[in-house]
């Protein structure tokens, strides 16, 4: 039977089942071929925080949700066009969700008394009204997987495992998608045993031909490949790829990666990560705890390694007081923190971005340091070999903040050429004559880097207070002032190093929104869709701590100053202390990102109560 | 900073810093401080490779008094700096200097997991049964009851005795010595230099200002031969004024004996540090008065390290996939070409 | 919030709360809330008395399952919050629940102090040799060599023994069963429920997704008998299918014997958990592979704990200085008058 | 002989010397007998961070000052008039604060050779001219002590040790104070061993008949009473101060008090003296480390004491994370943080204000909760009762920031009537039927303290994120943004609940200088010097989160505010994210804490350079 072909710009769709019904990998799969045909993407997986919750209820649902497109995307798509529901349970909790008149295909065998009651259904929605505003497509599909594999020889039970490729092959069907790349991977995955990667082929092309041949569905889409920018891509997380912009810093300073830490979600996946890597002789170390990986890494780093430790929001607060014999000794290391929903251990598996002011101000006394933070997964590569260029320059500790959205999701990477990326000079000194522990480059004003092992430079550093240049313990009133400016100092000395800030739009006009980190996508498409009837532009900063050396001159040529943010003001508080802008919070803590629309919404709300009609253009 | 002299043989002096030693007059850090820094000199390993890194404690000032590289950590935090350094270059010498409260109060969980992972460091553990920096408060291992200043009415902790930690822990070298006793600590610093592997050594040590006399008994001539045990490979555990007393094993559990007609020396526990297993090291470790005090090597065991293991793990990852290559990184998995 | 039915004697579904169970279906978690249940509804103590604690990890999660009061606190920290509870109260019976991450990894030092000072609080260890809830890394308790997630080459740490571990702390009932044998398991629970002081209990128990079968030869029925060794008070150390096999002692050294002609039961070991010191209990605690594994109280000794002895203290203040008079204390040192 | 009376209004003494020298308990003794016949005092003791600093060094001087008067004084004086220098060490420290033409007695016995060698001292300062601008005494005081006991039947070793006394009496013939409350104290402190009391009262009186009858000293001096208060006065410490403030409280709440803690400087002396309170029913608890301080006390709080905990910077970074469950579970509980110089170990045995920030933010995620100040070491009592009002009242933590120079500094004290002290008001609910773990309070949005041990109200707590009003765990992304907001809003509330802020001076003017903590008594001093001439106010804000609710409103009566800190800017910081003032930083960061002239001077070249020579009133 032929198809009509109907051709769209971008879909999103959503893949929603209970935990073991194999959601993640059905959605990476869609994800990776989608990346291959071209299109630009953005996903955004969501799991439960129980490693399995109780089968078919509401707290089991995993769901993962990719955007592709044929034009420039940044975000996984505030609402999906498409739901894949597997059980009542991913009905209920994503239907809200599905835009109206979307498709939403469903596995109907799942539908029992028995599940409808676990997802809190007291009537099957698939026999009343409830879906009447969709497109539905009710599949038998654990029926047809299992008859599709009657001869595979594998178990009854292994059969409805395959339910999910099944699933997929009809997703591959609706939107024209090869099946190829994913039956290699079958192939290889399951290479020990052949009958379950054959079997699972043969789901994954039953589904395909499903949507091939069943009358019900009538068309399928087609997506053209996006314009990106020329280049070699692949599909990358956040996670993965601040992983390989670690080692990468290390490759471009010729000095071996020292990666300790503890596990803590989502920021394990870089441990998981760097310990694969042990031919680049990076050494990872798994501490005791966070304290002791903190530890680990200032030692590391006084050795002379590109120290790194990686943690989330506990962890750090953790770190908290040794990161203060860090600053003390004005050693090079980068933090990795990946912020996840709080306070306490809050909400662990979701997102947030609410650790800015305690990487500020998280340690006693007066203890600054850097801090970046990378605004997409793909720009988590950049910012993780930023970290390290700066730590290394200015002899500092430099967080890096990532969050979960960034760290989980995913996003199309242009890989770069390792020879073009500038390298991380690294200087040891050798020579005893002039050497001083604590004598200054004038211009970064960071001390030597001396490591252990180079005859004649013999010294004693610590967490008590240092005499400047000397580097031996003082007390002195004067001495301890000096110091305290000079902490100071070289941190606000950093902005000298790093780039200006851009402007996304006119660089004066009504609003200025500003965001920082995860929420780029949705900050930069909702200001891009409100430029067309606003005078609004946005900036979004990378470099919190210094701030870029033109950020208040920026805005100070906007009348109104607005802070989407994941948690409740924080940046917007930094904004208002250091340049005195009434820089107006719009916050939201949920433990979700933003959607576009919510921002595109909550600006035109605060515009309004500014008088804001006027700022059409 | 320092001087360059690195003359092919060292002395003493060589590790003597420039800075002034600040303990009270009639500390027992000075001699322990003397008799490390003379170990180091007799290690004929040039002064550059020596890292001495320290907690917060009086102990914990010790780095600054010793002509090497040196790290004053914060408190209890030692162990982890100073795993940090040796993962990252093995060549050097590694040693951890810290207090009572230092190691086993805020720091036991360092502790604790360096000496299960037997990390190359040398840990010197000065054990004066008090907090001193802070001006006398008791420690973990202050006996129950002790009067201090944050215990007015005597102190509830039951106190832990660091080597049945240690020997809890794994830790492959167990010795423990007097900071009154120099010679001694000299050997037995001597022998945990050339343990290749994490070396624990309590250091019985007096705080002549908040817990004077802590060890008078340990350590006064009359009482010293019947308190004191002085471990030696091979030899038979006898002590008292004549030697005239031994100890025997009753099943599990050691008992004093007289020597004489019905006990022989040949009847008594023989000390040998490199038994098999900890039992005997823990044995000792758990003997208390009225028992004498055992000093000495407890328990010395060879066994790979953990720096030793991760920089295997490199080496051998090197050989089987080649040095690694980023650009093959970062084009692993699905890749796509846009033009 | 709870049904206020307070009957005289309670059943273990009075300690079922209202929280569905999430721990992965097989998941050896499951058998232990049972027991823990059981066991507290058996003590014909009222449910508003206890207090169950626990940090973070799969296992920490226990206290929403049990129908009394409940902490659950941040990672490796149980013990601490415990401790004041129970120090606030000693009338409360407080229970620990931990993982051996929790409570040896980033806990470890709690847990030592907790054991050390004895306070009287009942800790269930449940070690299943991974950590389960950030999907499987290697813990303070998995063997040389594991691959996991965060050890693609192999762990390069040396595991912990718990139990040596708690001896080397001194704590004062030490423990270890199987939470497969619900049992054993359910004795030894009781038992420690009845210690008045710090219990320890390890249970072996099974981590269906991260580490599935870590425990399998000491729990499939043709291989447990030669692989555990269950301890009995007064009785030898016997084992094995028709129980032939034997632990006897060796000067301190523990070896396997055949029982038959040569060797008699009377030559084997005698377990005693109420034996002086902790030199038994530590050989036990030390037994692994090629020995059986010990399950069963390996020690318990009464002690005072220290939340009695803080609370005597003030009772002893009370009655030496009568009850706290503020304005005599304001007015304490010099004071003056204006008028 | 009959020597001359001056009359003056009030004298600053130093008492410095070798840390062997006694110098704490000469200065101690002699701020008794002050305090007694009616002076008002402030102290302020500095001894090094060594145990035993070598003899004779730099590092080893130890110095105790008093400041005493016959008016209202608030800080233990910029300059002595009046410097007791017991070795070349003290005289070399100190000099450079003695008041041209001040009085200088040196114990000439001590400038021999070798002790003017370890304090630096080329030459003999005693022989050349560098004292001619003071009224030098050079006293052998070694030697007359030690022949005044020569017949006392002690050692030379003993006699030697006695010096300080010597000085001592002096220093009472000097000020015409009685010797009486001294002797007593000496016969009480060394009742074990008669020789070396009746020794050391004769060291005193000889001290004492020397002042009166050697030639080389003219005139004594007489201080009149201060015009304090009427009532009864002791003189305290703030740290002793805090500890009978938490005894108070837990008392006005009728709930035995738990303190956990580990030692640390400058806060160890609130440990030492709760746990000599046990008749009081005080349960201490010496932890392993401040996490499990921290951990205890939320186990205290939950079990329904009045739990507090307390610590220095170093401990403050360590209970961050623990602080966040504290947040979480809403218990009640006070943090008491005495500040010290950092970052790191830093400056561990001096002053600093430089945790605000952290007190603030120095936790993961958002996690609001109360803090407050005291002003002076008397007001440490009123806001330690104050903090456990408001921790009680909101079911909140409240961190209590005091700082090494209030901890240890000393003044007089109006003891209260405990009868007079308002009730701290307690409940635990009993009712089954109505209890919910999570219920709020309408007017202060805080959940019942339901403690265990309650039979049916059997309930979890934890730190994931709870479900408001029920208390079970939620990860409903509606809930977090409620529960987000009403803990932020909660502690908004407090401001409903405390005193309003009052304004020393005009409530509208030129300049109003803002200060918080151990500062008071140096910008008070200050401010009230440039009254006379200038358009300046004051307020010094003792409730630092939430603000008191008019402080905005008086901070936009003044048209410059600058604010003194013992950090690089903290408070400002603040006052400037949230009042959009811009509010000039005056800062100083040498462990010291800020002189009255120091304050004027800054003040005033402020005001130069904004054009205030205009603001003369
Ligand atoms: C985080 C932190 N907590 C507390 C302190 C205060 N402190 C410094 S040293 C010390 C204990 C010292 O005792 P010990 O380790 O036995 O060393 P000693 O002084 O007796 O040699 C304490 C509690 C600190 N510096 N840092
Ligand atoms: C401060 C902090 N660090 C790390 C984590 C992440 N974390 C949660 S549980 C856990 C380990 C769990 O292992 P275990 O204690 O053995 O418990 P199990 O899940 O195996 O029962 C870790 C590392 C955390 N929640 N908090
Ligand atoms: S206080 Fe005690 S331990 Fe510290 S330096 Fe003095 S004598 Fe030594
Ligand atoms: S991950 Fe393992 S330990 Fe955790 S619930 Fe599942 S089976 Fe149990
Ligand atoms: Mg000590
Ligand atoms: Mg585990």
């Amino acid at each position: 039977m032929k198809k009509d072909i109907e051709e769209l710009q971008d879909v999103v769709i959503r893949f929603a089942g209970d935990s073991g019904d194999g959601m993640q990998l059905t959605g990476t799969q869609f994800t990776k071929t989608t990346a291959v045909l071209g299109n630009d993407i953005a996903t955004l997986p969501d799991y439960p925080s129980e490693i399995r919750a109780p089968q078919g209820s509401l707290a089991g649902v995993s769901a993962f949700q990719i955007n592709f497109s044929s034009r420039d995307i940044r975000t996984p798509g505030d609402d999906p066009n498409v739901l894949v529901a597997m059980n009542p349970a991913a009905l209920k909790t994503s239907l809200k969700d599905l835009v109206e008149g979307g498709i939403l295909v469903i596995n109907e065998d799942a539908f029992n008394a028995q599940n409808l009651a676990k997802a809190g259904y007291a009537t099957n929605p698939l026999e009343d009204s409830a879906l009447s505003r969709y497109l539905v497509y009710r599949i038998p599909i654990t029926t047809m997987t299992v008859s599709a594999l009657k001869d595979s020889g594998i178990s009854k039970k292994e059969m409805d495992r395959s339910r999910n490729f099944f699933a997929l092959g009809l997703m591959f069907w609706l939107f024209q998608r090869p099946m190829d790349i994913t039956v290699e991977w079958i192939r290889k995955k399951f290479s020990k045993d052949k009958n379950i990667a054959e079997a699972n082929v043969l789901a994954l092309t039953a589904g395909y031909n499903y949507g091939e041949n069943a009358e019900v569905i009538k068309k399928h889409y087609r997506i053209a490949p996006a314009k990106n920018v020329p280049g070699t891509y692949r599909n990358i997380t956040g996670n993965e790829a601040a992983a390989l912009g670690f080692l990468t810093a290390a490759k471009l300073a010729n000095t071996p990666l020292f990666y300790g830490s503890y596990p803590i979600t989502p920021a394990s996946d870089i441990l998981h990560e760097l310990s694969k890597h042990k031919n680049f002789g990076v050494l990872t170390l798994q501490a005791e705890d966070e304290i002791a990986a903190m530890g680990a890494t200032i030692g590391a780093s006084f050795a002379g390694l590109m120290a790194l430790t990686g943690t989330s929001g506990p962890g750090l607060s953790l770190k908290s007081e040794a990161m203060g014999l860090a600053v003390m000794t004005e050693l090079p290391m980068v933090i990795a923190n990946v912020q996840r929903g709080g306070p306490s251990t809050g909400l662990p598996t979701k997102t947030e971005q609410s650790d800015l002011l305690q990487a500020m101000y998280g340690r006693h006394s007066e203890c600054p340091l850097a801090v970046v933070a990378p605004a997409t997964s793909a720009d988590c590569f950049q910012m993780a070999v930023e970290a390290f260029r700066i730590a290394v320059k200015f002899m500092t500790p430099v967080i890096y903040l990532s969050d979960g959205y960034l760290a989980n999701g995913t996003e199309p990477w242009r890989i770069p050429e390792i020879d073009s990326l500038p390298k991380i000079e690294v200087k040891h000194p050798t020579d005893p004559a002039s050497f001083k522990p604590y004598a200054r480059d004038e211009k970064t004003l960071s001390r030597p880097w001396a490591i252990p092992g180079t005859p004649g430079l013999e010294h004693r550093i610590g967490g008590l207070e240092k005499l400047n240049i000397q580097g031996t313990v003082s007390h002195d009133p004067a001495n301890h002032d000096v110091m305290m400016h000079l902490r100071a100092e070289k941190i606000e000395r950093i902005a000298d190093h790093i780039p200006l800030q851009e402007v996304f739009g006119k660089p004066e006009g009504k609003v200025l929104v500003v965001g920082w980190g995860g929420t780029y996508g949705a900050i930069t498409s909702a200001v891009e869709e409100l430029q067309k009837e606003y005078s609004v532009s946005s900036i979004h900063i990378r470099y919190l701590n210094p701030f870029p050396k033109n950020l208040g001159e920026i805005l100070s040529k906007f009348e109104t100053i607005i802070v989407p943010e994941l948690n409740l003001g924080q940046l917007a508080h930094l904004l208002r202390a250091k340049y005195l802008v009434e820089a107006i919070s719009f916050p939201k803590v949920q433990g979700q990102p933003f959607k576009i629309r919510e921002i595109i919404d909550g600006i035109k709300k605060i515009m309004e109560t500014k008088g804001g009609s006027s700022w059409k253009i | 900073m320092e001087d360059l002299k690195n003359l092919p043989t060292l002395t003493r002096k060589d590790f003597v810093s420039s800075q002034e030693v600040r303990w009270c007059p009639g500390c027992g850090d000075y001699s322990i401080l003397a008799q490390a820094q003379k170990t180091m000199a007799d290690m004929g390993i040039p002064r550059e490779k020596f890292v001495v890194v320290s907690g917060i404690g009086c102990s914990s000032r010790m780095p600054y008094y010793v002509n090497t590289y040196g790290f004053h950590t914060i408190h209890g935090r030692a162990p982890t700096v100073a795993t940090g350094i040796k993962v990252a270059n093995p060549d050097l010498n590694v040693w951890v200097v810290t207090g009572d409260g230092d190691s086993l109060s805020i720091g036991g969980n360092h502790t604790l997991h360096a000496l299960r992972k037997n990390i190359d460091l040398k840990i010197l553990l000065f054990n004066n049964q008090i907090y001193g920096l802070t001006k006398g408060q008791y420690s973990p291992t202050s006996e129950l009851g002790k009067k201090t200043k944050s215990s007015p009415y005597g102190s509830v902790d039951y106190p832990l005795s660091p080597l049945s930690f240690a020997a809890g822990a794994g830790a492959t070298f167990i010795a423990r010595t007097l900071a009154s006793d120099p010679v001694h600590m000299g050997e037995v610093m001597g022998q945990a230099a050339k343990h290749r592997g994490v070396a624990f050594v309590e250091i019985l040590q007096n705080c002549v200002i908040f817990n004077d006399n802590a060890y008078g008994e340990l350590t006064e001539k009359e009482t010293r031969p019947e308190r004191i045990l002085q471990l030696e490979q091979g030899k038979p555990l006898v002590f008292g004024k004549d030697r005239k007393k031994g100890i025997r094993l009753n099943g599990l559990t050691p008992e004093i004996v007289e020597l004489g007609d019905d006990v022989k020396e040949s009847d008594l526990l023989v000390h040998d540090a490199g038994r098999a297993g900890l039992n005997y090291a823990f044995l000792l470790a758990e003997m208390e008065s009225p028992f004498p005090i055992p000093i000495g090597i407890f328990h010395r065991e060879d066994r790979p390290t953990l720096d030793q293991m991760i920089h295997a793990q490199v080496a051998q990852a090197r050989k089987a996939l080649g040095e690694g290559d980023l650009m093959k990184v970062f084009r692993s998995g699905e890749v796509w070409e846009v033009a």
